[in-house]
């Protein structure tokens, strides 16, 4: 049995031979991270038990709304009144633990890693660049770092969160598999007149599946 | 002043020459505007187009006694003077385009009939398809035309082309033109001369013209209605129809009638002038877009409705914006043209996306409603079913499946119809 | 473009949002026992008001959550947001004819 | 050589002398120049021929009121028309062209249209063209002639090769004009700490300033005094400073549009590469303060529409900012004082002020005291009332006014002149606040609107646009109004004193406009209102006795204010004057609405970056590359593109199909299904939830069983439908249709939220978690277990309808044994970053089996075969279950959305249109869908139908056509010979049969 390689929807574009170490003079950094795990988590809000037992398996509290909280390499980012992402590196065997530990509870717990593409955008011009698509108010006093919010850049459903480096003005932007292309070539397109590198990707899962 | 006697005046090209030679100071009274009676036997309420040929065909066809139209600010100034002009009849079900297309014969000697040039052009009307569904929907209304006689032809990508040179058909790959259907004898009319057109005429007829005359409730005695209360007085009435678009629902409420209608915005505007460069009407329904070229040049687009409830006759950016990008898209020539002038219109629209014309509850009250972003193109068909189903106190043939209890039998006609797109 | 209160998300543009019409509209319990005219009006027949009016919307591009809004139809004003499920706030009554 | 160039003063660089064309002539300007003043530097002032009448037609202002000067500029593509020459930047090497003027400006041909202009009277199209004959060919003729003459400039030929850009904005306060209140307004808000946009539509700030540097303001003349207030701005980090931008557009909350021009004031060679043309600016703020000026409005007199008649602050422009002299000799005609400024400046600057015409039998005022001293020539009580010349002003008549205002009282003069200054007072810019549908209060002093209450929270008016007019008051009234804005936020930074300077506004005015004349109006010459459009007065007055009374009516009627200046010199005229016909007060009469855009908006702008592929997203599967690299064919559904046959060489559309079919019901096809929408349900009320959506029951179902549901709308007609799987006790995972998915959550999600909030049931769409491929044929079990060899495949462990989850190449996966196609079928689900892998493993295992991937059309052609619909294909939002033969799956015992609309009178009908098959009756004719069937073909029209074929394939199982149509009263005409009458004059005769042609045992689909 052959293995499986993984594929992303850009790796037709070949970003990692056009890839820069740095961001040099440019006015954005555009970074692609790779599989990182990602599982969604539900807990009504009235349910006060099914949320305690939620946080304690997480062993953080449950962030509001848009905004977040992170335990080492886990970033947990609350997306609605009963709705949370936990960012991670080993998601499937995170969601089957959390699963057995949350089995008593009313919650949901599903495993949507390749349910979403990441890209890292940074540079000096970053802000200027979302906000040609990005409806919402992105300035540093109000958009504080640590902050996500679910919404649109341009036309493709975006869940954004910055960085919790200050002075970084680091965003990562996730986006569903299928409109990774659009939202890619949306973005290089609207920073071409801050100048864009393509820096190296991140990878943060498994590239390639076990032999079965 | 009472309007009548001084407007037996024929417009014609002999007459355009004789004023010429008096400093055109001889003109009569083409608007009037007439101080309300005590009693009519019928008030129409809402002085647009739809309500001033419902008076003017009352008057004219029906001999119903007096007829007055009251309006709440100045006639033609709702829809019938915010709507982007289009006339066709080539609408999907059997009662929908009987309804239309018995309109667009009573537009085609509309000038003549009213003795007022209202510039129907017959331009041609295409509709543009987009992809697989597209192609299979408009086949169907096509045909569907074709048998209910409604002229209707395909026209595959290089018709279009031919047709319409400007249109780039690849939309760059992303909305390309796979064909379209065309209605030729659909086309443009000059919205505010229909209304001007059916006043004068009307008021030849004997019908009062009251504007500046906001309706304020009904009386409705034993379920049947006796009066308008107006701002400037009680109106006696044997019977009352409303075709007031956009205030349909508020009016209704008025006389205790509910109605499945959601009022809505809807944009339009219009380019700066230029020379000739699109001679017909293009709609493509997928992008929202609808243009044409007005006889002063100036490229008229309508765009689709905004989505939440609003009378304050104006809606959002984005709705300008995804229209303006899909014209651009389809006529790239378009782009360094600009826009001069945008506005907002209240569409009232009904759950299946046709009209009511219908009698009500209440005993003499009927309402004609609902027409969405369709209402223009209708004006003289509606006006006309709709006067004939308030003078014979019943519907008119055509008017009958347009009946508000469909929506409790359940025969609605969803012209939304084959938009969806599945598998 | 309108600025509506999410009450999970905070103040958002009107693009993240759908609109669901009238609110506190109660689907019925037994809908067979209903006179056609009863399911119909529960179904098509609308307040459609000109004026303050109670009405739903959807976060569809941000939490996903449906709330009620209290908006005035023809200012557009927004003059109040609330979560399903609870009383309207009350607020003064603009009428207009 | 530019001889109407002041040698020094001016806001121009001549240090960069500037070349362009106008008409086919080479002229010389400076950088700072603007077109129009770039020509008057030259003497051009003939520029353009009138709409209507070709009248000869000169600059009339500096700014975007400008009704005449126009200009074609550039060559196509990137040619442009109707730019406003007066606001539009000269560039290096521009070509102009007039417009409306064939074969040349000075020598126009059109101008005939003077000699017949007295059949034109406004609204004269609506008395003629209607005949000879009935219907609309006669008009049609009349109008192709009308189009011809009609529009401004072209168009351009060729595909905009530019690009434009938007972008959203957000602010606290945001300030719109850079004159003396936007700018006071600016510094005292921007010094509290708030969030500062000032935007201005100039290519520098100073607004007025830059046309009347002499003012003083705090002891510094005025440019001095805006350098310093730039400079002060530029140094606070949360101002931001914008030039050559626009605000054109109030919306609702504080919602704004503003226009930046990026780059139109550059050449090819200057401009930044990939740098857009313009930008669209959206946006937000939390207050809002306009201080966008006022626009000097004109007195009407006979033939005011020759060249070198000019409003007088005009005239004050060009020659303090452009440094160029408009005229040699001039005259005034004003009713106020404030024009006299203008005045002296020309006359200090060398041009000879013939007269000064000034309608007021006292002239007085501060200006008017100085004009005195200085001894220029002061006609009190006089007026123009027509211009001499052909295509210049050679002179002007001037006669005494009656004190009525209303006739000549005498005195009539020629006096030679090249320049009218023109000036009629001052109206306040109060677009802005009524588009954001604020409430206009008319002044009766200065005879403006002014702004009134606001129509949303947090915005206001300063200065001229305010009607607050002497210079220390508006710089007052600006500094107050960015304090109160910025304490309005809570900043309470201190916002310094307001700057101070003296206070002398443009009146006392009398209050006329229309210059009575030597004959009646409409006698002689021509008395415009709104010269783009060709509006005279008599036109108003025409219309006003026909009845056309609204001034809603009375500009549709005449079309006065609908020009590109959108009446921005003409309203207030023309509403003076219906008052004054119909002895109304101004504000019963009304004021017109004043519509956005501002001013004129490219439309390139509006569209932005969303062009191309960019328009809207082609959302791709992660089998898409696989697709592509083997020469498929694509269809778009919704957002999504799918494979739509995969056609080998040589091979037609019909060809691929046939072999595609022939693979499935052969051998092992494969699809791509990873499209279909996939919600995952969870919850304790799951089955309870699922009971109330779909019309069928799903309690009973077994965990690890599928089963197919039927969803309604409330009003009963079919929504979606699709199969759904129990992975566990409380564990769903539903599919929908492609192009549904989005709706069928949101649907989902509404009921179960607003209806019913005690349901414990969670929704999470999982549609791109998962790539899906479908696997269908006889050897479709075979193929699975190679690449899958620890699952249990058999019939059964995994019956048809089922579900497991394994492990496929290593990978967790989800198997479910369902089947569209009538063929044993799997359809295996994995992570989507897998889904090519697998895919590719498919391929390479499948090629012994004689694999073939199938596209959409071969599996609508095999779900056809066995009569499965799709929804959006069979339905179309009118379709109910009982419609399409579905009552087996409507519950009779429990309540679902949409059940109760089903026993609604009319949905039960048996002359209800009805799912039937139908077979032509040649077996080689294919029925076009959308096709429509009637029971007697015939010539009358309408002819009755009896409904229309909904799919049509050649089944290459059935090896004829095949068909389904929904049909009036279908079920129970089995049997019945039908006709298909197509276009063309074809009539095709077919039967109507069940509708299903393949397999109705469902024997091979559970094999």
């Amino acid at each position: 049995m052959a293995e499986f390689q993984r594929q992303g929807p850009l790796d037709g574009l070949s970003l990692e031979q056009r890839a820069v170490p740095d961001l040099g003079e440019a006015g954005i950094g555009i970074r692609e991270i790779r599989y990182e795990g990602a599982v969604n988590l539900r807990a009504r809000r009235a349910d006060r038990p099914a949320r305690d037992s939620l946080a304690l398996a997480l062993g953080m509290a449950l962030p509001e709304t848009t905004h977040s909280a992170r335990r080492e390499a886990q970033l947990l980012l609350g997306l609605g009144p009963d709705e949370w992402l936990l960012l991670c590196p080993q998601a499937e065997a995170t969601a089957e633990s959390l699963w057995e530990q949350l089995f008593e509870s009313t919650v949901a717990v599903t495993d949507v890693s390749d349910n979403y593409v990441t890209l890292e955008l940074s540079g000096p011009r970053v802000r200027d660049l979302l906000a040609k698509g990005v409806p919402i108010d992105l300035d540093p006093t109000v958009f504080l770092p640590g902050r996500c919010a679910q919404t649109l850049m341009s036309k493709a459903e975006v869940l954004l969160y910055r960085g919790e480096d200050e002075a970084a003005e680091r965003f990562t932007l996730h986006c569903r598999p299928s409109f990774a292309q659009y939202a890619f070539a949306w973005l290089e397109d609207a920073a071409q007149e801050y100048g864009a590198v393509i820096l190296s990707a991140e990878v943060k899962g498994a590239q390639v599946s076990s032999v079965g | 002043m009472q309007g009548g006697q001084s407007m037996k005046q024929r417009y014609s090209l002999a007459s355009l020459v004789k004023n010429a030679f008096s400093h055109h100071e001889g003109w009569a009274q083409a608007l009037p505007s007439a101080e309300p009676r005590e009693s009519y036997d019928v008030v129409i309420v809402g002085g647009g187009g739809h309500g001033l040929a419902t008076a003017y065909y009352l008057a004219k066809e029906l001999q119903v006694g007096s007829v007055a139209v009251v309006e709440r600010g100045w006639i033609g100034g709702g829809n019938t003077g915010r709507n982007t002009t289009i006339v066709r009849s080539n609408y999907l079900w059997d009662q929908s385009a009987a309804l239309y297309e018995h309109g667009l014969k009573l537009w085609e000697n509309l000038s003549h009939e009213l003795n007022y040039n209202v510039m129907f052009s017959q331009r041609g009307v295409m509709n543009l398809a987009h992809n697989q569904n597209d192609l299979r929907a408009l086949s169907r209304r096509i045909n569907a035309n074709r048998l209910n006689g409604v002229d209707s032809e395909f026209l595959d990508a290089q018709g279009v082309k031919d047709f319409c040179p400007v249109i780039d058909l690849r939309g760059n790959g992303r909305y390309p033109v796979l064909g379209a259907s065309l209605q030729r004898r659909g086309g443009t009319a000059r919205h505010d001369a229909v209304a001007w057109g059916y006043a004068r005429a009307a008021a030849e007829y004997g019908v009062d013209i009251v504007q500046t005359c906001p309706v304020e409730g009904f009386e409705i005695k034993d379920g049947r209605v006796t009066a308008v209360r107006t701002a400037r007085g009680r109106i006696a009435a044997k019977k009352v129809g409303i075709a007031a678009a956009g205030h349909s629902s508020v009016l209704a409420q008025m006389a205790g009638v509910q109605l499945p209608i959601q009022s809505l915005p809807l944009q339009a505007l219009v380019s700066e002038p230029v020379k000739p460069i699109i001679d017909c009407v293009v709609m493509s329904s997928a992008v929202h877009a609808y243009v044409s070229q007005s006889d002063k040049g100036e490229l008229v687009i309508g765009a689709g409705v905004d989505r939440y409830i609003g009378y304050g006759q104006r809606g959002s950016i984005p709705v300008t914006e995804e229209t303006l990008a899909a014209i651009c898209e389809l006529f790239p020539l378009f782009r360094r043209l600009r826009m001069l002038r945008m506005w907002g219109g209240i569409v009232d629209t009904c759950p299946d996306a046709s009209p009511i014309i219908s009698k009500t509850p209440v005993e003499g009250l009927f309402i004609n409603c609902g027409w969405g972003t369709g209402g223009f193109k209708a004006t003289p068909g509606s006006g006309h079913v709709f006067a004939h189903t308030i003078a014979r106190n019943e519907p008119h043939r055509l008017a009958e499946p347009f009946r508000l209890d469909r929506f409790v039998t359940g025969f609605t006609i969803d012209e939304h119809g084959a938009a969806a797109v599945a598998h | 473009m309108l600025l509506i209160p999410c009450p999970y998300c905070g103040p958002r543009p009107e693009i993240e949002f759908g609109y669901g019409s009238e609110a506190h509209l109660a689907r019925p319990g037994a809908p067979q026992e209903m006179s056609d005219e009863d399911w119909a009006a529960y179904v098509y027949w609308r307040k459609n008001t000109k004026g303050v009016f109670h009405e739903r919307w959807v976060h569809t591009h941000g939490c996903r959550r449906w709330f009620n809004v209290i908006r005035d139809t023809v200012t557009y004003e927004i003059l109040a947001a609330y979560e399903q499920g609870i009383e309207p706030p009350a607020v003064e009554i603009e009428t207009y004819v | 050589m530019q001889p109407f160039r002041l040698t020094e003063g001016g806001l121009i660089d001549r240090s960069r002398p500037l070349h362009f064309q106008f008409d086919g002539r080479r002229y010389g300007g400076y950088a700072g120049d603007s077109i129009a003043s770039a020509l008057l530097a030259n003497g051009v002032h003939l520029v353009g021929r009138s709409f209507k009448y070709h009248r000869p037609r000169g600059i009339v202002s500096a700014g975007v009121e400008e009704p005449n000067a126009l200009f074609q500029v550039g060559y196509d593509p990137k040619t442009e028309p109707n730019v406003k020459g007066t606001i539009a930047e000269l560039v290096d090497g521009m070509v102009l062209q007039s417009q409306n003027a064939w074969p040349s400006v000075g020598f126009d041909l059109g101008s005939v249209n003077q000699c017949f202009s007295r059949f034109l009277p406004s609204g004269f199209y609506y008395k003629t063209f209607m005949g000879p004959g009935r219907g609309t060919k006669a008009w049609m003729l009349y109008e192709r002639m009308i189009r011809k003459a009609a529009g401004l400039g072209n168009a351009p030929t060729r595909p905009d090769p530019d690009s434009y850009d938007k972008t959203f904005a957000h602010t606290d306060i945001l300030v719109v004009g850079s004159g003396p209140a936007g700018l006071s307004a600016t510094l005292a808000a921007g010094r509290s700490g708030a969030r500062v946009l000032l935007v201005e539509m100039d290519n520098a700030l100073g607004g007025h300033l830059l046309s009347a540097p002499g003012s003083e303001i705090d002891g510094l003349s005025g440019l001095v005094w805006v350098e310093k207030a730039a400079a002060e701005l530029a140094a606070l980090p949360n101002v931001t400073v914008m030039t050559r931008t626009v605000c054109f557009a109030a919306y609702d909350h504080n919602f704004f549009a503003l226009w930046e021009n990026v780059s139109d004031h550059l050449t090819d060679a200057e401009r930044a590469q990939h740098q857009p043309r313009h930008r669209l600016i959206k946006l937000r703020t939390g207050q809002a303060i306009f201080a966008a000026g006022a626009i000097e409005r004109p007195l009407i007199f006979r033939d005011n529409d020759r060249p070198g008649s000019m409003l007088a602050g005009a005239a004050e422009t060009y020659l303090k900012r452009y440094a160029v002299r408009a005229g040699k000799r001039a005259v005034l005609v004003t009713n106020n004082d404030g024009a006299y400024r203008g005045a002296l400046a020309l006359n200090e600057a060398g041009i000879e002020i013939a007269a000064i015409a000034d309608l007021r039998e006292t002239p007085s005022g501060h200006w008017t005291a100085e004009a005195r001293e200085r001894r220029l020539p002061i006609l009190a009580g006089q007026g123009v009332f027509a211009t001499e010349g052909s295509k210049r002003v050679e002179g002007v008549r001037i006669g005494k006014i009656g004190a009525d205002g209303l006739s000549l009282a005498g005195g009539e003069e020629t006096h030679a002149c090249d320049l009218v200054l023109n000036a009629g007072g001052w109206t306040p810019s109060v677009h802005l606040h009524s588009q954001a549908k604020g409430k206009l209060v008319w002044e009766e002093e200065g005879q403006y609107f002014r702004p009134g209450v606001t129509g949303q929270k947090g915005q206001g008016s300063v200065g001229a646009c305010n009607g607050t007019f002497g210079l220390g008051a508006i710089l007052a009234e600006g500094h107050a109004g960015g304090a109160v804005a910025a304490e309005a936020l809570g900043r309470s930074g201190p916002v310094g004193a307001a700057p101070a300077a003296g206070d002398e506004s443009f009146l006392p005015l009398r209050r006329l406009w229309l210059i009575p004349a030597d004959k009646p109006l409409g006698h002689q010459g021509k008395h415009f209102v709104d010269q783009q459009n060709d509006v005279t007065v008599a036109d108003l007055k025409l219309a006003l006795r026909e009845g056309y009374r609204s001034i809603e009516h009375l500009k549709r009627y005449t079309t006065t204010g609908m020009a590109t200046d959108q009446g921005k010199t003409s309203n207030v005229n023309a509403l003076t004057l219906v008052a004054g016909t119909l002895a109304k007060p101004i504000p019963e009469v009304g004021t017109t609405t004043f519509r956005p855009p501002y001013t004129p908006i490219s439309f390139g702008a509006w569209m932005g970056r969303d062009v191309g592929d960019l328009l809207d997203p082609l959302r791709k599967t992660a089998m898409d590359p696989w697709h592509e690299a083997n020469g498929a064919e694509f269809e778009n559904v919704g957002q999504w593109r799918r494979p739509w046959y995969y056609p080998q060489a040589g091979e037609s559309m019909a060809d691929a199909v046939e072999r595609e079919c022939r693979a499935v019901r052969g051998a092992v096809g494969v699809l791509d299904a990873s499209t279909l929408g996939k919600i995952d349900i969870q919850g304790p009320d799951a089955a309870e939830f699922l009971d109330r959506i779909y019309t069928n029951a799903w309690k009973t179902l077994a965990v690890g069983r599928c089963r197919y549901g039927l969803m309604l709308s409330e009003d009963g007609m079919v929504m979606d439908d699709g199969v759904t799987a129990r992975l566990g006790e409380q564990h769903y995972l539903m599919h929908t249709t492609s192009g549904n998915a989005a709706q069928v959550l949101a649907h989902l999600e509404e009921y179960l939220q607003t209806e019913w909030p005690d349901l414990k049931v969670f929704l999470t769409s999982v549609t791109e978690q998962w790539a899906t491929a479908q696997i269908a044929g006889p050897y479709a079990r075979d193929l699975l277990a190679e690449i899958a060899p620890d699952l249990y495949l058999s019939t059964e462990a995994l019956p048809h309808m089922s579900v497991t989850a394994g492990k496929v190449a290593g990978r967790k996966a989800r198997i479910f044994r369902v089947s569209f196609t009538g063929e044993t079928s799997f359809e295996v689900s994995v992570p989507s970053s897998y889904g090519l892998g697998l895919w590719e493993a498919l391929m390479r295992a499948g090629a012994k089996y004689g694999i073939s991937p199938f596209g959409t059309e071969a599996m609508h052609v095999l779900r056809a075969e066995k009569g499965f619909i799709i929804v959006g294909q069979e339905t179309d939002g009118s379709v109910n279950p009982h419609d399409l033969g579905m009552d087996w799956i409507v519950s009779k015992t429990k309540d679902f959305v949409g059940r109760r609309s089903l026993s609604r009178t009319d949905m039960a009908k048996p002359d209800r249109k009805q799912l039937v098959g139908i077979l032509t009756k040649d077996p080689k004719n294919i029925l076009p869908e959308g096709a429509q069937l009637v029971q007697k073909d015939g010539p009358e029209r309408p002819l009755p139908m009896l409904g229309h074929v909904t799919s049509s394939y050649w089944s290459p199982a059935a090896e004829r056509s095949i068909a389904m149509a929904l049909i009036k009263g279908g079920r129970a005409r089995m049997g019945e010979r039908l006709y298909a009458p197509l276009e063309g004059g074809k009539t095709l005769e077919c039967e109507v049969v069940e509708p299903v042609f393949y397999d109705k045992e469902g024997s091979r689909l559970r094999g």
